[in-house]
């Protein structure tokens, strides 16, 4: 019995291999289905296989079907290096479209980069991202934009004079974010009376918010993820903080008021697009998405939609298959129609679109204004 | 130089085997062997503390994570060599990194190696989650943003060989500290420490000297994953890391240096391969049968694949007796 | 002033979550001497326990004692049989094999706990059932005292005092500590040791549920990796406080909670998880065995 | 130089309230043969753990040729020529019965990391002349057949004399055996006298013995010191401690007064 348990051990790497089939374009594409951040990957895969299916449905591009193939990089970087690898080496993909983080986009977009196969990122809005190189683009809007989005908003709209930063040490995009809006808070006149952290994961945050408290700021900038944003916003209630409480498009999920139920209520945070947008396209996407999933989707659904629409639009123009010419493609985006606004790609293919800003008010997200670039 | 005959014929008989995967095997495969590498390294320095030496560490990913950013650090920041001689730069970088690992080998095991078992265990637990939030609050190496643009050789030929340089160099080390005096040292605390002392054997120096040991090739480890991914940050190094290399070490067999390297492989071969499984069944559960796998090792072989065995001896069990 | 004895009952309270898990690692250490790294994760699997049979018979939004009470019998329940499950098929086999192979069996339990959870659970965040309504028992100032934090506390002092019975004033309390001195001694004296074991596991799972319910009342986000960073934690504090006693695995939560609460206020916030690891290097290297362990000198 | 090799001046040790060894004064001459002797309970191993370091006496000195023990380290102890064996034999049981002896002759090993990285001369020549040292010890305990087994699978008196081996393999000046002739019979402990006398010449070795066998003890020790409840109650030749009344008395206790 012992050996048989040995040898199967040793049989398995034989296993690895794919078939390919002939009249399919296919499409690569990673996410973090397991692991901490799990939910964003899981919502941005139904936005990419709700924009495919339509698109097949209408007859799919240069009349051939497309084919997804979604690996999981359990929200670890060289996970998310070796699934890119994969795609590209083992499944031939002609395009990918990465995950949500941008610590595993910036693991994953040189290889992309190395081997010359456009690279699409729904929702990194770190800028080093597309640093990597010409293959690599993205079609949110990057950090800088989105803290100075959340900073003329508090200094203008909510006429916040002292305000305080809870940061998220752990993610980049929470420090990105905490970074872009304290300079710009600051410019505009405004003070950060403290700038304290946490990590991913925690539980407790009352040490920070009483240490906040003592500071009595008008309002606190807490760009992390909703996983742990519910939780600070009841903590400070409980500690009789009832300031505005403001953030980023981290924020944006149902769970968000489920956790954090009235502490949360009346909040803001920028986010990529708003469920109320009267833009036929926006309540179309919603419908569809709704029939299929029967949930309402969220930031991060709307922009796996989107990219996944841009990359097979740039495919539909490009004479061939070839990822030179789908990026000379790609790179010519303008004013695309998608359902998080008007996109369009900048010279260092980040997308220059305006964001929304909105209120949390129970279970629908109460749009506020819209802030452009 | 007698000396360097046998390290010399293994590192060509290596080379030769990266040219011949070269043109075989696609690049996703490479990726994966050329982390097959750095997880041998990291196997075989941990083997000589736990398997060898009998103590205990889980700290080993820390001393990992210091190689790599020093390797990182340095070569984005400074670069001495003109880019024809870019490989005896890494080169030095690569020993640069070591030796700084090592340097916190030292300054970790001073204190901690007077402890026993579970409680060696969680002080270099300890040190390892320690080195790896000091990383991320340091930001001139980019904090949670990590360190990027890491330049790579270029070419698989030249990782492959660089790696196996130093798969070379780590082995015959090992090898043949284990069979000299002080490798017997090293056992005879894993045996029992207070008859060594009686005999003779200073146990505290010896296993610092096995601890500045094994940390000097897991910095190297570090350095050398750090220029095959080209973009590292904190996460990459936390405790289940050190969990990797230390089943690593169990599953070959505690002491035995083949048995390491085997196991090494094929803990990185294996949630690749059971990578087309998520594929058909949509659902990922590499980790699952990974770690139902652990368990039930543990309880079939729990000597581990070789045992203490070398792969020599078991040839010579196993395969000879049957021929 | 009043941030101070803000932070005071923070860390306390804080302490007391750390003390319910770490009794459960030091009584498992404490019998076995084996760290139990699955322990962390029994307790999320209680946490999830909770969560579906408050959703399956409907009372996941009407708080009260009575909601508590069931949930924490129902995750008591559940935790104890996967203990047991654990302790049989994993654990019971590699009685007498070496220290190192029954960690790694251990952490191999609490993956395997971890990654199915996320394909059984989902690996998205649930919100826990809102158990009982938190309110403020009294105030000064701003500083208040809330019923949350009170009964945290009273249910670990309580389990604590528990524990010490059963272990110093019961029968089946000494014969636990019959098989922590000497297992094959203690059979020959008619006690036997694979119940007492298993015994020692349901104690330490149904705390591990008891811990679960009463966190996710406070903290009421659960996932599947919910374990991981918190069991870390409550495991130094057992270590710190003496790992295998009982009152040592209060007194390290408590020190444990305080000191995070007040590095985090008065420090740096983001040295947050290594301060934790840095106390218990310091207390090790001058104590050993931990602050109120025995530190047993091997006979030559 | 005194011809005293060996010197206790009243070491105590207390273990909490209780004294296990209560100020013992004692010394042993060079070349001597000295036997350390009391009921069970007595102190004599903890004697012998203060004499090599294990344990640091409370108060007291340990002198070796005039020399104060205190404060080292068990190894340092060693490396000034005091070594052991264990009650309940301490082997190195994995290892082979060569790596046993080797590894105590690690103390007189000159190459370093440096030479046996390169394999240089220096690390050749020191490893050889180490190797047939130990090679040569075991002939003289017709050891050396059995050099490449595990040390666990040498039947029990063989184990003994391995350990007694790996003790002379330190190069020492004085050795001390605690209970050398445990669970043997009687050919074996009589093949143990003789090996003992045979190391006294032939390694011109001072010897301390613990041993209830009082045969081998009146035989073979030249001076022999009586331990009962950490006191020392008697000091002498054998003829003299086998009938002195307070020895008696510590073993077999006094007869019962009609």
């Amino acid at each position: 019995m012992k050996n048989l348990f040995v040898a199967l051990l040793l049989v398995l790497p034989l296993l690895s291999g794919c078939t390919k089939k002939e009249n399919e374009i296919v499409i690569g594409e990673y996410d973090s289905l397991t692991g901490s951040d799990a939910t964003f990957g899981l919502s941005t895969n139904k936005g990419v296989r709700l924009a495919l299916d339509e698109i097949n449905a209408a007859g799919g591009v240069k009349g051939k079907k497309i084919s997804l193939v979604t690996l999981d990089d359990q929200g670890k970087n060289e996970e998310a290096a070796s699934a890119t690898t994969r795609l590209i080496t083992q499944n031939n993909v002609v395009a990918i479209l990465g995950g949500v983080a941008s610590g595993r986009s910036k693991a994953a977009a040189p290889i992309a980069q190395s081997h010359g196969v456009p690279f699409v990122s729904p929702a990194s809005t770190n800028p080093d991202v597309t640093k990597a190189g010409d293959y690599v683009f993205r079609v949110c809007f990057i950090d800088p934009f989105q803290g100075l989005v959340m900073a003329k908003f508090a200094s203008e709209n909510l006429k916040v004079k002292k305000a305080a930063i809870l940061r998220d040490v752990k993610n980049d995009y929470s420090v990105g974010l905490a970074d872009v809006f304290s300079a710009e808070f600051k410019k505009r006149g405004g003070e950060i009376v403290a700038d304290l952290s946490y990590q991913a994961g925690d539980i407790d945050f009352k040490a920070q918010l009483t240490q906040i408290r003592s500071k009595n700021p008008d309002a606190i900038y807490i760009p992390g993820y909703y996983t742990e944003v519910g939780l600070i916003a009841q903590q400070a209630r409980q500690l009789g903080l009832k300031v505005p409480l403001m953030g980023g498009d981290g924020w944006d999920s149902d769970k968000l008021y489920e956790i954090g139920k009235d502490a949360i209520n009346g909040n803001y945070y920028s986010n990529h697009y708003t469920t109320e947008s009267t833009d036929p396209a926006v309540t179309e996407f919603i419908k569809k998405f709704k029939a299929k999933y029967s949930e309402t989707p969220d930031a991060l659904a709307a922009l796996g939609y989107d990219a996944a629409k841009i990359l097979v639009a740039a495919i539909e123009r490009a004479p061939d298959l070839s990822g030179k010419a789908i990026r000379d493609e790609l790179a010519k985006t303008k004013d695309f129609p998608g359902v998080t606004g008007k996109i369009s790609l900048n010279e260092n293919r980040d997308a220059v679109k305006s964001a929304v800003v909105i209120q949390v008010d129970g279970n629908n997200r109460k749009f506020i204004t819209t802030i452009t670039p | 130089m007698k000396a360097f005959k046998n390290p010399a014929l293994a590192l060509l008989g290596l080379c030769l085997l990266g040219v011949a995967l070269n043109f075989s095997v696609n690049a996703y495969i490479q990726l994966i062997l050329l982390f097959a590498g750095v997880n041998c390294l990291l196997s075989m320095s941990l083997n000589l503390v736990n398997g060898y030496t009998g103590q205990f560490s889980l700290g080993h990913a820390g001393f990992m994570a210091i190689g790599a950013y020093f390797s990182a650090y340095a070569s984005t920041r400074w670069s001495f060599a003109p880019s024809s001689l870019l490989v005896v730069q890494y080169f030095v970088f690569t020993l640069g990194a070591g030796l700084v690992a090592a340097v916190a080998g030292f300054l970790v095991g001073l204190p901690s190696l007077r402890l026993k078992g579970d409680y060696l265990a969680i002080v270099t637990l300890g040190f390892g989650e320690i080195i790896r939030v000091a990383l991320l609050n340091m930001d001139f190496v980019g904090g949670p943003r990590g360190l990027s643009g890491i330049p790579g050789f270029g070419s698989f030929l030249w990782s492959f060989a660089f790696a196996s340089l130093w798969i070379v160099i780590c082995f015959f080390t090992i090898w043949r500290v284990m069979h000299s005096s002080h490798g017997r040292g090293f056992l005879s605390v894993r045996e029992d420490e207070i008859a060594a002392e009686a005999m003779g054997i200073n146990t505290t120096r010896m296993k610092v000297k096995a601890f500045v040991l094994s940390s000097f090739f897991a910095g190297v480890a570090g350095a050398l994953f750090a220029h095959f991914t080209n973009f590292i940050n904190p996460s990459s190094f936390t405790f289940l890391q050190s969990v990797n290399a230390v089943i690593m070490v169990v599953l070959g067999g505690m002491g035995s240096m083949t048995g390491s390297i085997v196991a090494a492989i094929i803990i990185t071969v294996l949630p690749e391969a059971l990578r087309p499984l998520q594929e058909l069944t949509g659902v990922d559960l590499r980790m699952v049968i990974y770690s139902l796998s652990l368990v039930l090792m543990m309880i079939l072989r729990p000597k581990g694949l070789f045992g203490d065995m070398e792969l020599s001896d078991v040839w010579r069990k196993y395969v000879r007796r049957s021929a | 002033m009043q941030d101070f004895v803000q932070h005071l009952i923070n860390g306390v309270s804080l302490g007391s979550i750390y003390a319910l898990i770490a009794l459960g690692y030091t009584m498992v250490y404490g019998i076995l001497k084996m760290i139990n790294f699955a322990h962390s994760d029994v307790y999320m699997v209680g946490a999830f326990a909770a969560y579906y049979f408050a959703r399956w018979i409907g009372i996941e939004n009407d708080p009260g004692l009575s909601t508590l009470l069931t949930l924490i019998v129902v995750s008591m329940i559940c935790c104890s049989l996967l203990g047991l499950v654990i302790e049989r098929l994993a654990y019971r086999p590699l009685r007498n094999s070496p220290k190192l192979n029954v960690l790694i069996t251990a952490i191999g339990v609490s993956l395997f706990l971890e990654y199915s959870g996320q394909v059984v659970f989902g690996a998205d965040p649930k919100v826990f059932p809102e158990v009982m309504k938190d309110f403020v028992i009294f105030s000064i100032g701003n500083v208040e005292v809330r019923s949350f934090d009170v009964t945290v506390l009273v249910v670990g002092l309580l389990a604590m005092l528990a524990l010490q019975f059963l272990l110093f004033k019961t029968k089946i309390g000494r014969a636990m500590r019959a098989v922590s001195a000497n297992p094959m001694v203690a059979s020959l004296m008619g006690v036997n040791p694979d119940r007492i074991i298993a015994f020692t596991f349901v104690v330490g799972s149904s705390l591990a549920g008891v811990g679960s319910v009463l966190v996710g009342m406070k903290y009421p986000k659960i996932d599947p990796l919910m374990g991981m960073m918190i069991g870390l934690k409550a495991f130094v504090a057992a270590v710190l406080g003496g790992i295998g006693n009982v009152g040592g695995a209060v007194l390290g939560a408590m020190i444990m909670g305080l000191s995070e609460e007040m590095v985090v206020a008065y420090l740096s916030s983001t040295y947050r998880d290594a301060l934790a690891f840095g106390i218990l290097i310091v207390i090790l290297i001058f104590k050993p065995a931990g602050l109120l362990g025995k530190y047993s000198v091997e006979k030559v | 130089m005194s011809d005293v090799l060996l010197e206790a001046r009243k070491i105590t040790m207390r273990f909490g309230g209780l004294k296990a060894v209560d100020s013992l004064e004692f010394q042993i001459k060079k070349g001597q043969l000295a036997g350390l002797i009391g009921p069970n309970g007595a102190g004599k191993t903890t004697v012998f753990n203060m004499l090599t370091g294990v344990y640091q006496p409370t108060s007291g000195e340990v002198l070796l040729e005039e020399q104060s023990l205190q404060g080292l380290a068990p190894y340092e102890i060693s490396h000034r020529g005091v070594t052991r064996t264990f009650q309940n034999i301490r082997l190195f049981k994995n290892l082979t019965v060569l790596d046993n002896v080797l590894i105590a002759g690690h103390q007189h090993v000159k190459y370093g990391l440096f030479d046996t990285l390169l394999q240089t001369e220096n690390f050749r020549t020191d490893e050889k002349r180490l190797q047939e040292k130990a090679i040569d010890l075991l002939k003289i305990f017709h050891l050396e057949d059995k050099a490449h087994k595990p040390a666990t699978s040498l039947p029990y008196g063989e184990q003994r004399k391995l350990e007694i081996v790996r003790a002379l393999a330190t190069d020492p000046k004085i050795i001390l055996l605690d209970e050398p002739a445990a669970g043997m019979n009687h050919s074996e402990t009589h093949h143990l006298m003789e090996t003992i006398a045979k190391i006294r010449e032939e390694f011109k070795l001072t010897v301390l013995l613990i041993e209830h066998d009082m045969k081998l003890v009146m035989g073979i020790c030249e001076n022999i010191i009586v331990l009962d409840h950490g006191v020392k109650i008697e000091e002498g030749a054998p003829a003299k401690v086998q009938n002195s009344a307070k020895v008696i008395e510590a073993y077999l206790g006094v007869e019962e007064k009609e």
